[in-house]
């Protein structure tokens, strides 16, 4: 039978040697020809050299996460055929450079325990540790290897270009490699072009030889396989379709800066780290803005300061934000506290990474949701939202200036690098569905004194930056506003801002601060605090973040597969806790599944501490590789089917 | 003289200060509101950031924008504001723990900017507020009063570091000089870039090693004249030019770095005060942004507008969004 | 009524005038005559000038805690009358320098609020807002004053001494005081000499002067008051009994310090901060140890050079420690996470105080438990034990290093500044009931090859420093040990401490290091991990920290005068959760109350998170005083008797 | 010549090295362990700390202890470890942002203690590891090949930021002159004192300013030879002596320092390397502790005992209980 417009195509090889840029022509062919796709870069802490793969799910409907079994490898250096070869499915696909050679020994980069693991998977099959010896066993697991003989084209193609030293070019290889796995899959060569086209954009030269090359290989591959019977041969293919115009095929740090754009952001401040800097490159890179402004991005010499910057421009009336990671994140925590006690709008853009430490610092992980939320010294309050995927992101990267001028108060937006690092199809997004919500900023202290909030404003002739109010939130005006000034401290202080150890008045601030976590619960949507996705069901799984993906498209398998109803819970808002909504959502769940990438199941704690209830099965990942769609279906079914024996389930795919 | 719109006054707070009676905090505050009286600077248009110690309390008592930040954090608070907004004219102050110890990476990193600013060093050599350790400007070996043991640390050299990270107006001042104290601040404010001063401030509670008698030299009477000799002498009165001219002279420019290094090692018997070094040749970090972004002084980010009036965002994102449409090829 | 040897006493003055050493004398004296006291100090975050004061609560049984009512206030400065002299009891006393006069404007340190206040209170009784008026007011409130003229005594003791300079040390005048207090409790004399002399130890002129000035002082007033009558006079009385020799009049600070001594560390390292520093100066001050060995105290540049060169030097294999409060803790965060990764021992004495931000710096709250519990990002294990008073502060420092290196990981060490400022009479330290654990700290790795422990420290040759083991804990050496070396990172690793990113083995680490928490709930006695005072009953108290004093002190109260039973349970592990400990402490109980020392009564939150219990009542504090236990006593009573209405009980006393 | 214990590829590992091809990284790990070998210091004796960058991988590869720590943080750590045993041989390596941008504040703090370890920065202009930002020793409007636009930052000079600090042996060397950058290392580990040795690193992948070829001149041929004409050379072949001889003479002293400034300001076409400065005049750390504690040598926190054999309290208190005694007058 042949699939048609279902894929999981997977590539690998060397850091540095192109794999993105190859991974990247596939995808964006496949978006031309209309197609839905999730695609996943796995990567080490490294420059260049260690191995790294980027797997795209394809399909015709909406994709939302990537799967584990591989439908189609394409191989052009031995270490990603030793990793990856082993997961392709029966009558999958490995298309593979013919020169390829070599045993397990020749890759050091490959753990020591994989080399022993690999050489003993042969040695049980009587094949030896070599290229070979892996292509014979998959083969014999019915996996069809198609090769191309990647030099001897090349070879071809420099004479036709009359240029020999293009011989050479061995980095031509992967884009060829592309070309063939598209020829083999029959799909549209002109979507193939113009997708190389797109992504050498900027240079027209180098697009024109990954052209030919492409072509060539394209051809080469078409001519060579064409005729293979469909039965026994290749049981994959792409068809392209119209595309509809209002999708994008977009990164995760990319939707964050849009967001940060429409949404007001002026300065940026940052300190590089994985997978953050991507973000901050991206706005500096776009940092004049269409029509009058811009963004102002500047590199600090650490974290700290870069937290103190952002907060010391939200002062001064710039919606302001920082963009980090982990170690980034635990180095801003003083000052974090200092913008709760001096209610000071500041965005912190959190990219989880695998800790703890230095962790996993390129790998996936959500295990710093407590800590956001506790993080700092004392008291004091702070809005921590969460995206589940690359289109919230936009819009959260928005809502997060909105809370935190409406609020006056710093908001932690947590993503994560499973959705700052993929790539997938998604909806325009939709600048006209956002407000800006500026909140109680003024721009004139005259103005306001003549208008109906002026009591509110300037009291005995002075502003009081901190005047109890009903609700908590006091007029702000920025840095530099005539007519008034204003203190901070982060000392206790009074309502002008000034230092006070009177007890009496430390008790009125604490409630004003405090009190404001509650106007939030009262105010935010409940879109905004809690999503649920599906019918009532008496089988709930709840989850936070970028597991949503992998979760919903799990929902979906179940119901596909096996009939089985299960709704989704999502939170979004996760600190304060929406207590009230999530247990009215849950009212009629008899099964509570939590799914999340962390050891410890912090959502779960969060739930017990907050509901009271906890999830009857915590379904927790923390090898650094995000969860697949496939193994959260396993283990819901095999919760569902009774097959689960203990409380908690550990998720352990991926390469 | 023109007619002064403000007052020495307008720069008061009536907030109850609670440094100790002699700390030489006071001089040094007298000497930032009479600067800003001098320069008739408007109120609102002045921010004074802090770090946190003794000194950290000073903008609590002056009547202008004031933000007492954390210990060692006041340049990048600082920093943020004035880049956000370039046209505040922005003070930092803070102890010399809470800047050269705590705050020496970014005082450091600071210098890689020369963001315009001025920074004032108040340098007690003391840890004041924390009962008197010492602070990265106490010599080895010296004992305050407030210390059980010698001190085992060397004290730094806050002029040298200076230099070496890029500053381009250093100084250093006296605070019970406090009319000089106050000519440093206006020369700094003035200042295009970033503006170091240390100002040698008596701590009589824990120091009394550095006190203000032996500023003045009270330890040591002329003979002649029987009056005492003081330490402290001002550079600008030995014809001492720290002006760098000519940006394009390599040579002026060392010339003026190694004089200012050489000056920065006198002390003991003879403390040189005044403007060390100032280079107004180094574009400053706000033309450095405007080289890339054109109205980026006359539409700071602080003002920009961001939402059109009707709280719909400002911003135009179709340019950005067309790139990533699935269909642009 | 005579009370006898039951007594609030206060005093206040300017900071930097002496108030402390006056207040030492008088606790001191106490001491001397066999009554047990609990001191408290309260200052502002200043160093000369604005007001601090001390109370001291005698009594001839344990005394744990401070109450609000004064009976006796000692007052030399304007400013103490105007705060204090509200809350002395009917039937109270004030003493007061009969030099004192002026206005309430005449104290720039009085908040304007609180300026207010008393000059309406007075007015409403028609008295003017000076000294006078204070003095009238409290008079009618059945206040018995006694006034010492103390500069003409200064004059007497200065013709005395033959010393004219000598009337103008009005520094001697709070000792004066101290002295008129005593000879009108008509304590013995010579304990009064014999406290001057033990405090002024170091400097013997100043203790003769001071002595002289307060035998004429006490003299003068014995002469003056002598013959009151008991009824209608001094309702007070101190009489000395003979004092028990093991008991210690000592301040938390101290007694951690001493603990950190007989633990073991040799290695201390802090930044300057409020209220932690005294320790790491008491340790410094005593840096020679009796016998071989001293104690290393580095002050550092900042905090994160604090942490970082603890955890080398407990690398190096020294018992290393870092005491700091909350700034300082925030800022050590992300070097916590590398402590955990790579199982370093060491320990960070956490003295909380007020927060969020510098907060209240010189004051008192429990405000960090959550934070400390979920510092740093990503996911390791760490103990967070908490000291209930001096004692267990002691002993407790001790403990934490035995943590440190059995569970090889991070332990922090909560006290806060109501223990680390207090001064007490308690039972005297005993470093015989304490033993030191090393843990799996080796000296050689050759002598271990030899023994039966060989296989666990060297493999193939090499010693792994992570390796794996039944219960997690790997054979740790030192740097520097001879015929091994080993490797750390804070990215994860492999058993011998390589860098590593492979899924599986990242899996086994997590479990290793995150599994020694089980371990340790396994492991830890009843009493290690919390605490039971009182029989079964179905009302408890719940808490954790310092407040322990004032809780038992209000359960006596309780008891006593109305008859209601409370035992109180606490929390002496904080981390890991002893939740089935917990659990069975709580079995009986129908009525659970927690009291703590912050906004939003942490303690309840790991509850709910742990047991899904919650409390019933959450009795709090926030406005930076510690809790007295009178108002507990007021607030558990209000509980039990019904009159409290909400399920939130916030605490306000204190000036 | 002596017999040799310990061969060069004792202090070898089998960990795989993933530096880039052609890494001056490679360069300077080599010269570590030629280092090591030619003082045949026993493996179990050195530690290697770094922070976090390419060049914090080095210590994996170095088969001595090996502490890899956190990004900055790397001489605390090592200060701490060495204070607490200080007959361990540290030496310290790290990226020039990690230790002259987030750990200056560490940087200029150590040079204060004077601790005797070394502390080599591997400096290559960028960061690394997160592809090619700017760090701190690039040049103001310099565009490296991994930078979208002209560097917006000054670079700071690390020499005459450790002279001021404190630091008592200055080097810099190049990493692709091997045997003078091993000499280097030698010199800074035998040298009793904070020893800085600034290590020029080509960056093939980022860095396309301060090459190799740069370096070495390739750019510029001699007419004449038709070779090319080298950037950088050795102070020691110019009759350069760094040497502060006489601790008495501050003129001395003070020459030393400024030429020292006048080389670390050479750079274009004549870069200097070798020793800039040394002072071994200044107690160390280690000595000043042992003016308070006189056992701390023989007898370090790390090795003190603490137990009694039986698991009981070594430390005598009683001495310090009977000061708390209520009874003790
Ligand atoms: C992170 C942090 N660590 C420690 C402190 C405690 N602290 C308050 S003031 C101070 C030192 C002040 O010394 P300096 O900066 O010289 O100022 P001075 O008081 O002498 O003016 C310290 C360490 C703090 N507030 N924050
Ligand atoms: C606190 C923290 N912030 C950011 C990072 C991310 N990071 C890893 S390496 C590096 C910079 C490395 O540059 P450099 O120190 O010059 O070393 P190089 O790679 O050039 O050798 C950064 C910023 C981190 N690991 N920790
Ligand atoms: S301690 Fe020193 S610096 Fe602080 S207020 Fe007193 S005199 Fe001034
Ligand atoms: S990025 Fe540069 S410094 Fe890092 S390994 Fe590659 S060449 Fe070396
Ligand atoms: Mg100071
Ligand atoms: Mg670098």
């Amino acid at each position: 039978m042949e699939v048609v417009n279902r894929l999981n195509w997977v590539t690998g090889g060397p850091q540095g040697s192109g794999v993105d840029t190859a991974a990247n022509v596939f995808a964006k062919a496949c978006a031309l020809g209309g197609l839905y796709l999730f695609g996943k870069r796995e990567y080490h802490s490294n420059i260049k050299g260690e191995h790294s793969y980027f797997s795209i799910h394809v399909s015709d409907k909406p994709v939302r996460a990537h799967v584990d079994p591989i439908d189609m490898l394409v191989v052009f250096d031995l270490e990603t055929l030793f990793r990856h070869a082993l997961h392709v499915v029966k009558d999958g696909i490995i298309v593979y450079d013919s020169s390829i050679e070599g045993s397990i020994d020749d890759v050091p980069t490959l753990e020591k325990r994989r080399r022993d693991e690999l050489r003993s998977v042969l040695a049980r099959h009587s094949l030896e540790g070599t290229a070979e010896g892996m292509l014979k066993l998959v083969e014999m697991n019915g996996v069809r290897l198609y090769s191309i003989p990647c030099h001897d084209l090349l070879h071809d193609i420099a004479s036709k270009r009359n240029d020999p030293s293009l011989s050479k070019m061995v980095r031509l290889i992967n884009m060829m490699m592309v070309s063939a796995s598209l020829a083999l899959l029959e799909y549209d060569q002109q979507l193939l072009v113009d997708a190389i086209r797109y992504i050498f954009r900027a240079r027209k030269s180098i697009a024109d030889l990954n052209v030919d090359a492409a072509l060539y290989t394209y051809n080469y591959t078409k001519a060579r396989y064409a005729n293979t019977d469909k039965e026994d041969g290749i049981g994959y293919r792409l068809i392209a379709r119209e595309f509809r115009d209002d999708m994008l095929l977009i990164q995760g740090n990319q939707a964050v800066a849009l967001g940060k754009i429409v949404g007001g952001c002026r300065f940026q401040t940052y300190y590089p780290i994985t997978p953050a800097s991507d973000e901050s490159e991206f706005l500096e890179a776009n940092e004049l803005l269409d029509g009058k402004g811009s963004v102002v991005v500047v590199q600090t010499e650490d974290e700290i300061a870069a937290v103190a910057m952002a907060i010391g421009a939200g002062l001064a009336g710039a919606r302001s934000s920082t963009s980090t990671s982990g170690p980034g994140f635990s180095l801003m925590v003083e000052a974090l506290g200092w913008a709760g006690i001096n209610e000071v709008p500041v965005v912190i853009t959190l990219y989880q990474r695998a800790g703890p430490s230095t962790g996993l610092p390129t790998r996936h992980e959500q295990g710093d949701l407590l800590f956001a939320i506790h993080a700092g010294h004392g008291e004091f309050p702070r809005i921590v939202i969460a995206s589940g995927d690359v289109e919230e992101a936009f819009y959260d990267a928005i809502r997060a200036f909105n809370y935190a001028e409406r609020y006056q108060m710093p908001v932690i937006h947590m993503v994560d690098k499973a959705i700052a690092n993929c790539v997938t199809v998604c909806n325009e997004f939709n600048p006209a569905l956002v407000r800006i919500d500026r909140g109680l900023l003024l721009d004139s202290v005259t103005n306001a004194t003549t208008s109906t909030t002026a009591e509110a404003v300037v009291v005995d002739g002075r502003y009081s930056r901190f005047r109890f109010t009903g609700d908590g939130i006091s007029p702000r005006i920025r840095l530099g506003t005539v007519g008034a000034v204003f203190w901070n401290t982060g000392d206790e202080h009074d309502e002008l801002g000034h230092i006070t150890e009177d007890p009496d008045l430390r008790i009125r601030m604490m409630d004003k601060r405090m009190g404001k976590l509650d106007l939030i619960l009262k105010e935010l949507s409940y879109e905004e605090q809690a999503m649920v996705y599906g019918y009532k069901s008496d089988a709930t799984v709840i989850s936070w973040g970028s597991t949503k993906g992998a979760i919903l498209d799990a929902i979906d398998m179940l119901k596909a597969r096996d009939g089985i109803d299960m709704n989704f819970v999502q939170l979004r808002l996760l600190h304060p806790f929406p207590t009230s909504r999530i247990a009215s959502l849950l009212e009629e769940t008899r099964l509570l599944i939590d799914v999340e990438m962390n050891y410890s199941a912090q959502l779960a704690k969060l739930l017990r501490a907050n509901l009271q209830r906890d999830a009857d099965y915590h379904v927790v990942k923390y090898n650094g590789r995000p969860m697949s769609s496939s193994e959260v279906y396993e283990a819901l079914k095999g919760i569902v089917r009774g097959s689960v024996r203990s409380k908690r389930v550990v998720l352990r795919h991926g390469v | 003289m023109a007619s002064r719109q403000f007052k020495l006054s307008d720069y008061k707070t009536d907030v109850h200060n609670d440094w100790c009676p002699g700390c030489g905090d006071f001089a040094i505050l007298n000497a930032i509101q009479m600067a800003l009286a001098d320069m008739q600077i408007e109120r609102h248009r002045a921010v004074v950031f802090s770090g946190i110690g003794c000194s950290g309390k000073t903008p609590h008592y002056i009547n202008v924008y004031g933000i007492h930040t954390l210990h060692g954090r006041v340049l990048p608070f600082a920093i943020g504001a004035k880049l956000a907004n370039p046209s505040l004219e922005v003070i930092a102050v803070g102890g010399d723990g809470d800047g050269y110890g705590i705050g020496a990476g970014h005082f450091v990193n600071a210098g890689r900017r020369n963001v315009d600013l001025t920074y004032i060093v108040f340098n007690n050599a003391v840890y004041g507020l924390t009962k008197g350790q010492a602070s990265p400007t106490l010599k080895l070996g010296l004992k305050t009063k407030s210390l059980p043991k010698p001190n085992i640390n060397q004290g730094i050299n806050p002029v040298m570091i200076a230099l070496a990270a890029g500053y381009t107006f250093i100084a250093r001042a006296y605070a019970y000089d406090v009319k000089h104290l106050k000519d440093m601040i206006v020369r700094a404010v003035r200042h295009r870039g970033l503006a170091l001063i240390d100002v040698l401030q008596p701590c009589p509670t824990y120091n009394d090693i550095y006190t203000k008698e032996w500023f003045s030299g009270l330890d040591r009477i002329d003979p002649v004249t029987g009056r005492a000799i003081p330490r402290v002498y001002k550079l600008e009165e030995q014809g001492y030019d720290p002006v760098v001219h000519n940006p394009d002279d390599e040579d002026e420019l060392n010339a003026k770095m190694m004089q200012a290094i050489a000056k920065s090692k006198e002390w003991g018997d003879r403390i040189p005060v005044g403007i060390f070094y100032q280079n107004e040749h180094i574009p400053v970090y706000e033309e450095r942004i405007s080289s890339r972004i054109p109205d980026y002084l006359s539409n700071p980010p602080a003002l920009q507008r961001i939402e059109d009036g009707n709280h719909n965002p400002y911003a135009d994102i179709k340019r950005l969004l067309d790139e990533f449409r699935v269909g642009t090829r």
